[in-house]
C-alpha cells in the first residue's frame, strides 16, 4: 500500500487545507490526513515534473525525489524551495517580474513549531480581518529580514509556508509582519 | 531471427492478442511476472523537426501504452522485457512486454511466438507494398512527355 | 410561470440528448449503424481533419467522435480534445525527422522534375468534380468487387526508403536562409504552457498544427490576396506515414511504436529587402521559407500553415503590417475548439447582465432627457 | 579708489578665427581699464577699433582671446568673467550686470510693459510691482501710454531703443554696459536719457558706454578709454 | 541656484556595438557609423548640468543625437552608458538605475514631454480633455469635476478653444495639437519639461505663438526645460544656454548669445553662417 | 479499451498545476495567473475555467452548489452539476447555500453573504479589464504590474462626458487590495460590493483565456469610480418611487430578474432562486 500522501485524494485534502492557510495568513492549519512530514505533504500536493523544486538543505531523500518526479533545481531559479527554518538565509530566491510576479518562489520552511516561540509577530494584510499574531519556534530571524527586501516592491516577492510536524501557516507576499516583542 | 527488435511490438500487435496470450500461457505456466514499472496507458507528445529551419516542435499527441515487466522462471532465473505501443490497452501492452522478454532471451518455446510474429510482419510488408505501388504507379514520367502519342504507359 | 424558473432544466437537458440521438437513428428500424472502420476509411479526409484538429492521433477514437457528433468536425475534434484531458502525459518522443516518412504522395511545384520523382499518389487535384451518380446506389457487392480488383495483386514496386528533400538542393546552392542552430530550450508545449506573447516559433507551429482548417485557410487566404505579401511556391508537399520511434526502456534502442499519417509542406517565397531572409553566411539575400504540417491527410491545411508560418516569421521580426502577420491575432483565433465554444456560449442565458444593461441604458436616457430639457 | 573698483579689464584682446576661410580677424588688443561704482567710462575710438567687442567680451557674448576681466560681485568675490561658468555668468546677468544693445529681441506677443519688467520678474518681483516700475520708466522715457500694452515689434527705431534702455535700467544693475544707447533719438529724448543715466550713476551704478557722438562723451563720461585700430596680422 | 539635472557621459549605440565604436566615429570622422560593426553611435559622452527654471537648447541637424539624448532622459529608451541624476528637492535620483515603477512615477509627475509628432504625445482616440485627464489620473487625481476644471484651465492657458475640449485631437490643426500636448505635459506642473522640435513643421505665426507660450509658462512655473531644435531662431528666443551637437557629440556649448554671435567651432560657425 | 475516468475528470498533473496557480492567485490578489487550461468536455465559454477550479478543489467531503444567473435549475447549472456528480463519486450537491462548501457560479454572487468555510468559484469569459483600452497582452501585463490604470479611468471620464453617467453595466472593473484591477466576471454591479472584505475566498477562472485569479477574504475590492461620481448599483426603484419587490417571495432586498408575463406586463422576481425559496419558507413556515 502506497503511503497516504502519494494518493490523489489525500493530496486533494491537503491542498484544501493549504487553500485555507493561504487565504488566512498566520492561521495554523492542520494536515492530519497526510500522516507524514507536512513539508513533504505540501510538496506532494503541489509539485511534480512540470514544476521546479530546490532543496538547498538536503532534506529530501532519493525516494522523495523519485515520487515527486523531478530533479533538483538551483534555489535561485526554483518555483518551490524547501528549507530548514533554523538555518540562516543562504540564497536569493526568484522574486518574479513585474509582468509575471507569479514566478516569485514559494518557500516551504520547516520549523520546530508554529506557536509558542519567544518572538511574537503581528500580521496584517489581505485574509486577516484585523490582526493575526504568530510566534513560530525554530525560525532563524534572517528569513523575515530578507523577506522585507524580497517583498518590498509589490507585486514582486516570495510567498512562505511555515511547516511543523502536523500543521502549516502561510505568509503570502501581501502579509505585513511586525515584530511585537 | 530476421525480424529486428524494432519491429517486434508492431508486428505482434497485428495479431489477435488472445492468440498470443494463449501461446504465452503455454510457454510460461509457472512463471512469476512482476511489473518493474507500473504499466500505463496515456499520451505522448510527438516531437518533430521542422524541415525549413530545423526547429523542433510538437505536432500533437499520440496514445501510448507502456509496460516493463520481469519474468521469474520456475528455475528462479529472471528476465526483463518492455514494450511501448501507440495504443491504450494496458493488458495488451503487458503481454507484448512479456513477448519482448521471451524473444529477447530466446526463452524455451520462443519459436512459436516468432512464427506468429512473422505472419504479422508479412501483413505489414503487404501494407507497405500497397503504398509503394501507389507511389510508383503515380510517378509523373517526364521522359514520356516528349514521346509520341502511341507510346503507351503500361 | 415565466421563462426564469427553469424547474426541470435537468429533464430538458436529458430530453435534448435523446432528441439528438433520435436524429442519429431517424432512418428507423431499417437503418444500419456506421461502423468505426467505415468512418476511418470511407470518410478518410473527414477523419484526417479530426485527428489534426483534435490534436490527438488516435484513429479509432477519432472515428468514434465523428460517429457520435454526427459528422460535425468541430464537435468531433472537441470530443477528442476533451478525452486528452483525462489522460496522463507519459513522455515526449525524441525528435523525429520527417525524411523517414513512408510516403504515399510527394509533389513539388517549384521544379518540373525532382530527384526521386513527382509522385501524385491519391489526390483529388485532377479529378473532374462531376458527381459520380453510380455511387448513389452502390451495392455492397459492387463495393467489394472494386476493392478486390484494386487490392488483388499489388505489384511489388521498388521504392526507396526515403527521398531527398527539394529544399536540400536549394540550401546547398545558398538560396535559402540558414538552418537554425540546435540546442535551445526545447519546443514550446501549448498543451501545458499558456500562450503569453511573444511566443517562440515552435509555439506557433504547434498551435497551427492543431488549428481549425477553415480558420487557417481564411487567414492564409487574406495574406495571399493582398493583406500580406507572401507569394509562395510549394517546394514540396508530402503525405505519408511517419514511424514513431521510442527508445526501448531496457536497451535504449529505438523501437517502432506505431505510425502516424501526416501531411507536410514547405513553401518558398521571394526574397525581400531588409527582411528575415538573409543568408548570414554571406549576408546575401535569400528566399524565405514557410513550413506546415499536420496529422492526417490535409493538404489545404498544410499549405495554409506554411504560408502563415512565413507571414508570422516576418511579423515576429519586423512587426505586423497585416492580421496574418500578427502572432497574437493568428494564434489566438485559429483554434476551432476555442472559437466554436465561445460562439456557442452566446446561446446561454445572459439575463442578469442584460438586466444590468437595461438599468444603465434607462438611467443614461433619463439623464440625457433631463439635461436636454 | 582701489577698494571701490568693480571691474578690472587687463590686457584684453579679441580676435576672430574663421574656420571656413582659415583667417584670423583681429578686433581689439591689449585693452586695460578699471571701472568704479557711480562712474561712467566711455569707450572711444574709430569704427573698427573693437569698442563693441570689449562690451561683448565683458558680457560674455564674445569669448575673449586673451586677458582677464575681473569683476567684483555684490557679495565681494572676484570673478574672471572670461572664465566663469555659464551658470555664474547667467546669474550675474540676471542680478548684477545689464547690457543695453542697439537691438531689441523680444517675443512676438509680449507686451511692452512685460518686456521692460522682465528683468524684475526674473529676480522674483511680482507682476504687479514689476509693471508699476516699468510704467514709471516708460513714462519718464516719453513712450506714449497707448503703446505700453502692445508688443514693441511694430515700434519705431527710437521707441524700440527706449524700451531697450528701460529694460536695461529697470533692475538697477551694478554694472551697466551701454552700446550707443541714444543712436536714433532726437535731442530732447537724448536729454531725458542722459538724465536717467546720470541718476543711475548717482545711485552707484558703474557704467561702460559707447556713444555715437563725441559731445555726449563730454556731457556724461567720467573717464575715457581710447581704442585704436588693430594691426593687420598678415 | 539649485541644480535639477546632472548628466554625465551619456552614450547610445544602435546595433551590436564593439570596442572601437567610439574611436572611429564623431565629427572629425564625418560619420556616426562604426566601420567595424556598422552600429550607429547616436550619442557619445554627453555631459551637462541643468538648473531649476533654466532653458537649455540642444541644437543640431537630424542624426546629431539631440533627440536621442532627450529620449534617454525621458526613458523612451535606455542608454548604452552614462548616468543622469535628477534632483528633486533633497532627493537624488539616478535615472538609469531606477526600477520601472520609479521611472514611470518620474515621467508621470516630475517630467513632461512635448514631441514633434503629436501622435506620440497624445492619444488620438480620446478627447483633448481626456488626454489631460489621463495624465492627472496617472497621478491619482480622482475627482471628476476637479479633472474637468483643471483640464479647462490648462486648455485655456494654452489657448485651445475650450468648447473643443471634448473633441478628438486628431481633428485639430497641428498647432492646436501641440498646444494640447503642452497642456497635457504641464498638467502635473512638472519641474523638467522636454521639448523635441515642437515647432517644426508649423506655420511661422503658429510657431511664434507656441514659443511665446513656452516662455510665459517657464516664467510662471519656473520649469526647467530642454529644448531640442535644429532652428537657431528657436534657441535664440528660448534658451539661455545651448549645446551644439554633431554626429552624436557635443561640439560646442555656451551661452546662447555667445554661440550665435561668436561661435568657436567650425561646425557652429558654418551653422550660424548658413542661418543668417 | 480502458476508459475509466479519473476522480474529478482531470489528471493529477493538471490538478497540481491548477493548485499551484490558485495559491499564487491568493498570494497576489487580483493578478491573473496564467495556466494551461485543459479542454473540458463542454464548450469554452460554458464555464470551463470555473469547472477546472471546482474539479481541482473538490473532494469527497465537499458539498457543491452550482448556479447560473442565480438559479440552480438553469440548464447550464444543471449540466455542470451533473458532470461533477458523474466524475466525482461520493460528493454531495445542494441548492441551499448554507449546506454548500463550494459554490460555482456564473453571473451572480448569492444574496446572502458567504461564510469563511465556503469558497466561491466564478466563471469568467474575459478576465482582463484592460482589454478595452489595450489589445496587446504584452502591454497589458506591464500596465497591470505597474498598476497603471489611467487609460481605463479615462474611459470612465469620457463616459461621463458623453452620457453624464458611467455606462459600464456589468463586468465592472474593480481594484483589489489597492493594486490590480480585475474584471469580476459578468456579475451585475449589485454584486460587486460583496467582494469587498468578504469572509470567504473568491476564485475566478477563465478557461478559454487560461487565467486564474482570486479575491482573498478580508481584502479590499473597490469598484473604479471618481470621488464625486460614485459607483452605483442597479436601481430597482419603480415608477411610484418605491423599491420593486419579488412577485413570488415579496422581498425587496434582492437582485431582480425582469420579464414580461403572458399578459404582456412587466414583472419582477428574485434572480437568486435559493434565496427566493428560503424567503418563502420563512413566510410560510
Amino acid at each position: 500500500m502506497i503511503e497516504a500522501i502519494w494518493q490523489p485524494e489525500i493530496q486533494q485534502a491537503a491542498f484544501r487545507q493549504l487553500v485555507k492557510a493561504f487565504s488566512r495568513p498566520g492561521q495554523i492549519v492542520n494536515l492530519p490526513m497526510c500522516n507524514c512530514d507536512v513539508a513533504l505533504a505540501v510538496l506532494a500536493a503541489l509539485v511534480d515534473g512540470e514544476s521546479s523544486l530546490a532543496d538547498p538543505h538536503k532534506q529530501l531523500d532519493r525516494m522523495d525525489w523519485l515520487r515527486l518526479q523531478l530533479k533538483a533545481f538551483n534555489p535561485e531559479l526554483a518555483a518551490f524551495v524547501v528549507c530548514q527554518g533554523n538555518k540562516p538565509v543562504d540564497f536569493e530566491p526568484n522574486i518574479g517580474t513585474l509582468e509575471s510576479p507569479e514566478q516569485g518562489a514559494t518557500l516551504v520552511l520547516r520549523v520546530d513549531a508554529l506557536a509558542g516561540g519567544e518572538k511574537l509577530y503581528r500580521l496584517t494584510g489581505p485574509g486577516i480581518k484585523t490582526v493575526q499574531d504568530i510566534a513560530p519556534q525554530g525560525l532563524n530571524a534572517t528569513w523575515f529580514n530578507h523577506r522585507v527586501s524580497w517583498n518590498n516592491a509589490f507585486p514582486l516577492g516570495v510567498d512562505m509556508v511555515l511547516t511543523s510536524k502536523h500543521s502549516v501557516l502561510s505568509l503570502p507576499r501581501t502579509t505585513h509582519i511586525k515584530e511585537l516583542s | 531471427m530476421d525480424i529486428p527488435r524494432k519491429d517486434w511490438p508492431r508486428a505482434l500487435a497485428t495479431q489477435p492478442i488472445i492468440k498470443i496470450d494463449a501461446i504465452l500461457a503455454d510457454l510460461g505456466k509457472a512463471w512469476i511476472i512482476k511489473p518493474v514499472q507500473l504499466s500505463q496507458a496515456g499520451l505522448a507528445m510527438l516531437q518533430l523537426c521542422d524541415s525549413a529551419f530545423n526547429d523542433p516542435y510538437f505536432l500533437g499527441e499520440i496514445p501510448l501504452a507502456t509496460a516493463w515487466i520481469e519474468i521469474t522462471t520456475e528455475q528462479g532465473e529472471r528476465f526483463q522485457g518492455a514494450a511501448q505501443l501507440m495504443d491504450d490497452d494496458q493488458e495488451r501492452i503487458e503481454i507484448l512486454a512479456i513477448c519482448d522478454a521471451v524473444l529477447a532471451n530466446q526463452l524455451p518455446g520462443w519459436q512459436t511466438l516468432y512464427r506468429i510474429m512473422e505472419i504479422g510482419m508479412k501483413e505489414l510488408v503487404e501494407k507497405q507494398n500497397l503504398r509503394n505501388a501507389m507511389l510508383a504507379k503515380t510517378r509523373v514520367d517526364f521522359d514520356l512527355l516528349n514521346a509520341t502519342a502511341e507510346h503507351q504507359d503500361d | 410561470m415565466g421563462y426564469v424558473a427553469i424547474k426541470g432544466g435537468g429533464r430538458a437537458i436529458q430530453n435534448a440528448a435523446e432528441a439528438l440521438e433520435l436524429l442519429r437513428v431517424q432512418q428507423g428500424e431499417s437503418g444500419l449503424p456506421l461502423n468505426i472502420e467505415q468512418i476511418e476509411n470511407q470518410l478518410y479526409f473527414l477523419h484526417s481533419r479530426i485527428v489534426s484538429e483534435g490534436g490527438l492521433y488516435h484513429p479509432q477514437l477519432a472515428a468514434l467522435a465523428i460517429k457520435q457528433s454526427l459528422g460535425d468536425t468541430l464537435e468531433a475534434s472537441f470530443a477528442l480534445r476533451a478525452y486528452r484531458s483525462t489522460k496522463a502525459r507519459l513522455l515526449e518522443t525524441p525528435v523525429h525527422n520527417t525524411a523517414n516518412m513512408r510516403l504515399i504522395r510527394r509533389i513539388s511545384a517549384s521544379f518540373k522534375d525532382i530527384p526521386g520523382g513527382q509522385m501524385l499518389g491519391p489526390t483529388t487535384d485532377y479529378a473532374l468534380r462531376l458527381l459520380r451518380m453510380e455511387l448513389l446506389n452502390e451495392s455492397t457487392e459492387q463495393f467489394q468487387a472494386v476493392a478486390k480488383d484494386l487490392l488483388r495483386h499489388v505489384p511489388t514496386a521498388t521504392v526507396p526508403d526515403s527521398f531527398p528533400k527539394v529544399l536540400d538542393s536549394l540550401r546547398d546552392e545558398g538560396l535559402l536562409p540558414n538552418i537554425n542552430p540546435a540546442g535551445h530550450d526545447g519546443p514550446f508545449d501549448i498543451t501545458r504552457e499558456p500562450l503569453v506573447f511573444p511566443v517562440p516559433r515552435s509555439a506557433a507551429l504547434a498551435t497551427m498544427a492543431r488549428g481549425e482548417t477553415g480558420s487557417l485557410l481564411a487567414i492564409a487566404y487574406s495574406n495571399m490576396r493582398g493583406y500580406g505579401d507572401v507569394h509562395p511556391t510549394v517546394a514540396e508537399l508530402r503525405v505519408g506515414y511517419l514511424p514513431v520511434m521510442l527508445p526501448h526502456p531496457i536497451t535504449g534502442e529505438l523501437i517502432e511504436a506505431g505510425e502516424v499519417l501526416m501531411t507536410e509542406c514547405e513553401v518558398v517565397a521571394m526574397y525581400q529587402d531588409n527582411e528575415c531572409a538573409t543568408n548570414e553566411r554571406n549576408s546575401l539575400p535569400s528566399f524565405s521559407l514557410g513550413y506546415g504540417a499536420c496529422f492526417g491527410h490535409n493538404e489545404v491545411k498544410a499549405i495554409s500553415m506554411a504560408i502563415l508560418d512565413r507571414a508570422l516569421q516576418k511579423g515576429m521580426k519586423d512587426g505586423a503590417n497585416n492580421p496574418s502577420e500578427d502572432p497574437e491575432f493568428v494564434l489566438l483565433h485559429i483554434d476551432g475548439i476555442d472559437s466554436m465554444g465561445f460562439a456557442s456560449h452566446y446561446k446561454m442565458p445572459h439575463y442578469v447582465t442584460f438586466q444590468s444593461d437595461m438599468d444603465r441604458l434607462r438611467t443614461t436616457q433619463s439623464k440625457q432627457e433631463s439635461s436636454h430639457e | 579708489m582701489i577698494r571701490n573698483q568693480i571691474l578690472s579689464v587687463e590686457n584684453l584682446s579679441k580676435s576672430f578665427f574663421l574656420h571656413e576661410q582659415k583667417k584670423i580677424i583681429p578686433s581689439s588688443s591689449q585693452i586695460n581699464f578699471k571701472a568704479y561704482p557711480g562712474k561712467l567710462i566711455a569707450l572711444i575710438g574709430p569704427t573698427g577699433a573693437g569698442k563693441s567687442s570689449v562690451l561683448k567680451c565683458i558680457y560674455r557674448t564674445y569669448q575673449q582671446t586673451s586677458g582677464r576681466i575681473i569683476y567684483k560681485t555684490a557679495a565681494g568675490d572676484s570673478v574672471d568673467l572670461a572664465l566663469a561658468s555659464d551658470h555664474r555668468v547667467l546669474e550675474l546677468r540676471r542680478n548684477e550686470i545689464g547690457f543695453v544693445t542697439q537691438f531689441l529681441h523680444t517675443l512676438p506677443r509680449q507686451k511692452t510693459l512685460d518686456v521692460v519688467a522682465m528683468p524684475l520678474y526674473q529676480q522674483g518681483v511680482s507682476r504687479q510691482q514689476g509693471r508699476e516700475q516699468a510704467s514709471k520708466l516708460l513714462a519718464e522715457l516719453n513712450i506714449p501710454k497707448q503703446l505700453w500694452e502692445v508688443p514693441p515689434a511694430t515700434f519705431s527705431g527710437g521707441e524700440k531703443q527706449r524700451v531697450n534702455l528701460a529694460r536695461g535700467l529697470i533692475a538697477s544693475p551694478r554694472l551697466l554696459l551701454l552700446d550707443e544707447p541714444t543712436a536714433s533719438l532726437d535731442a530732447q529724448t537724448t536729454d531725458r536719457v542722459l538724465r536717467l543715466i546720470q541718476r543711475k550713476k548717482d545711485q552707484g551704478t558703474a557704467m561702460l558706454a559707447i556713444f555715437h557722438h563725441a559731445d555726449l562723451v563730454k556731457r556724461i563720461a567720467d573717464d575715457v578709454v581710447e581704442l585704436t585700430l588693430p594691426e593687420k596680422t598678415h | 541656484m539649485d541644480k535639477i539635472l546632472e548628466v554625465s557621459g551619456l552614450s547610445q549605440i544602435y546595433g551590436p556595438g564593439c570596442d572601437q565604436c567610439f574611436t572611429c566615429t564623431g565629427p572629425e570622422f564625418e560619420t556616426n557609423i562604426c566601420k567595424h560593426c556598422s552600429s550607429i553611435v547616436a550619442l557619445h559622452d554627453l555631459t551637462f548640468d541643468l538648473y531649476k527654471g533654466e532653458i537649455l537648447g540642444i541644437m543640431g541637424e537630424s542624426g546629431s543625437g539631440k533627440s536621442t539624448a532627450v529620449k534617454c532622459l525621458y526613458f523612451d529608451q535606455m542608454p548604452f552608458g552614462g548616468s543622469a541624476i535628477f534632483f528633486n528637492n533633497k532627493e537624488q535620483k539616478h535615472l538609469f538605475t531606477l526600477n520601472p515603477a520609479q521611472r514611470r512615477s518620474l515621467r508621470n509627475q516630475h517630467f513632461g514631454m512635448v514631441y514633434q509628432n503629436p501622435n506620440l504625445g497624445l492619444n488620438f482616440d480620446i478627447s483633448a480633455g481626456g488626454n489631460i485627464a489621463e495624465r492627472l489620473l496617472m497621478n491619482r487625481v480622482l475627482n471628476y469635476s476637479e479633472i474637468r476644471s483643471r483640464a479647462h484651465e490648462l486648455l485655456t492657458r494654452t489657448e485651445v478653444l475650450t468648447e473643443r475640449m471634448d473633441e478628438l485631437p486628431k481633428n485639430f490643426s497641428g498647432g492646436m495639437q501641440q498646444r494640447v500636448q503642452i497642456a497635457k505635459a504641464l498638467s502635473t506642473r512638472p519641474s523638467l519639461l522636454f521639448l523635441d522640435e515642437v515647432t517644426t513643421g508649423l506655420d511661422l505665426s503658429v510657431q511664434a505663438k507656441i514659443l511665446d507660450l513656452i516662455l510665459e509658462i517657464q516664467a510662471e512655473l519656473d520649469t526647467a526645460m530642454i529644448v531640442v531644435t535644429h532652428d537657431l531662431g528657436v534657441t535664440r528666443l528660448l534658451a539661455g544656454r545651448t549645446l551644439v551637437m554633431k554626429y552624436g557629440r557635443v561640439v560646442e556649448s555656451g551661452l546662447t548669445d555667445q554661440i550665435l554671435e561668436d561661435p568657436q567651432h567650425a561646425y557652429t560657425q558654418q551653422l550660424v553662417a548658413s542661418a543668417l | 479499451m480502458s476508459s475509466a475516468i479519473n476522480f474529478a475528470f482531470l489528471d493529477e498533473y493538471a490538478k497540481r498545476e491548477i493548485r499551484r496557480s490558485v495559491l499564487k492567485a491568493i498570494c497576489i490578489p487580483g493578478y491573473q495567473v496564467p495556466y494551461s487550461s485543459r479542454e473540458m468536455p463542454m464548450g469554452r465559454g460554458f464555464g470551463t475555467g470555473g469547472l477546472q477550479l471546482t474539479l481541482a478543489l473538490i473532494g469527497e467531503d465537499d458539498c457543491l452548489k452550482v448556479i447560473d444567473q442565480g438559479s440552480d435549475d438553469s440548464v447550464n447549472a444543471v449540466n455542470l452539476r451533473k458532470f461533477v456528480e458523474m466524475t466525482c463519486p461520493g460528493i454531495n450537491t445542494t441548492t441551499r447555500l448554507q449546506e454548500a462548501t463550494l459554490i460555482q457560479s456564473r453571473h451572480r454572487i448569492p444574496e446572502r453573504p458567504l461564510l469563511a468555510h465556503q469558497i466561491l468559484v466564478l466563471q469568467v469569459p474575459y478576465p482582463d479589464a484592460l482589454v478595452i483600452v489595450e489589445p496587446s497582452e504584452e502591454k497589458r501585463k506591464t500596465m497591470h504590474g505597474e498598476a497603471d490604470y489611467s487609460r481605463l479611468l479615462v474611459k470612465l471620464y469620457e463616459d461621463i462626458v458623453k452620457f453624464k453617467e458611467i455606462t459600464i453595466s456589468h463586468r465592472y472593473p474593480t481594484r483589489i487590495n489597492g493594486h490590480y484591477i480585475i474584471d469580476p466576471s459578468p456579475i451585475p454591479r449589485y454584486d460587486v460590493p460583496k467582494l469587498n472584505q468578504s469572509e470567504s475566498l473568491t476564485l475566478l477562472g477563465a478557461g478559454r483565456e487560461k487565467k486564474i485569479y482570486a479575491v482573498p477574504p478580508y481584502c479590499s475590492a473597490e469598484p473604479l469610480a471618481f470621488n464625486d461620481v460614485p459607483f452605483r448599483i442597479e436601481d430597482f426603484t419603480g415608477a411610484n418611487g418605491e423599491r420593486r419587490t419579488c412577485m413570488i417571495c415579496s422581498t425587496s432586498n434582492s437582485f431582480l430578474d425582469e420579464f414580461i408575463d403572458e399578459q404582456g406586463s412587466r414583472v419582477y422576481q428574485c434572480s437568486d432562486s435559493d434565496y427566493c425559496a428560503q424567503q418563502q419558507e420563512c413566510v410560510h413556515g
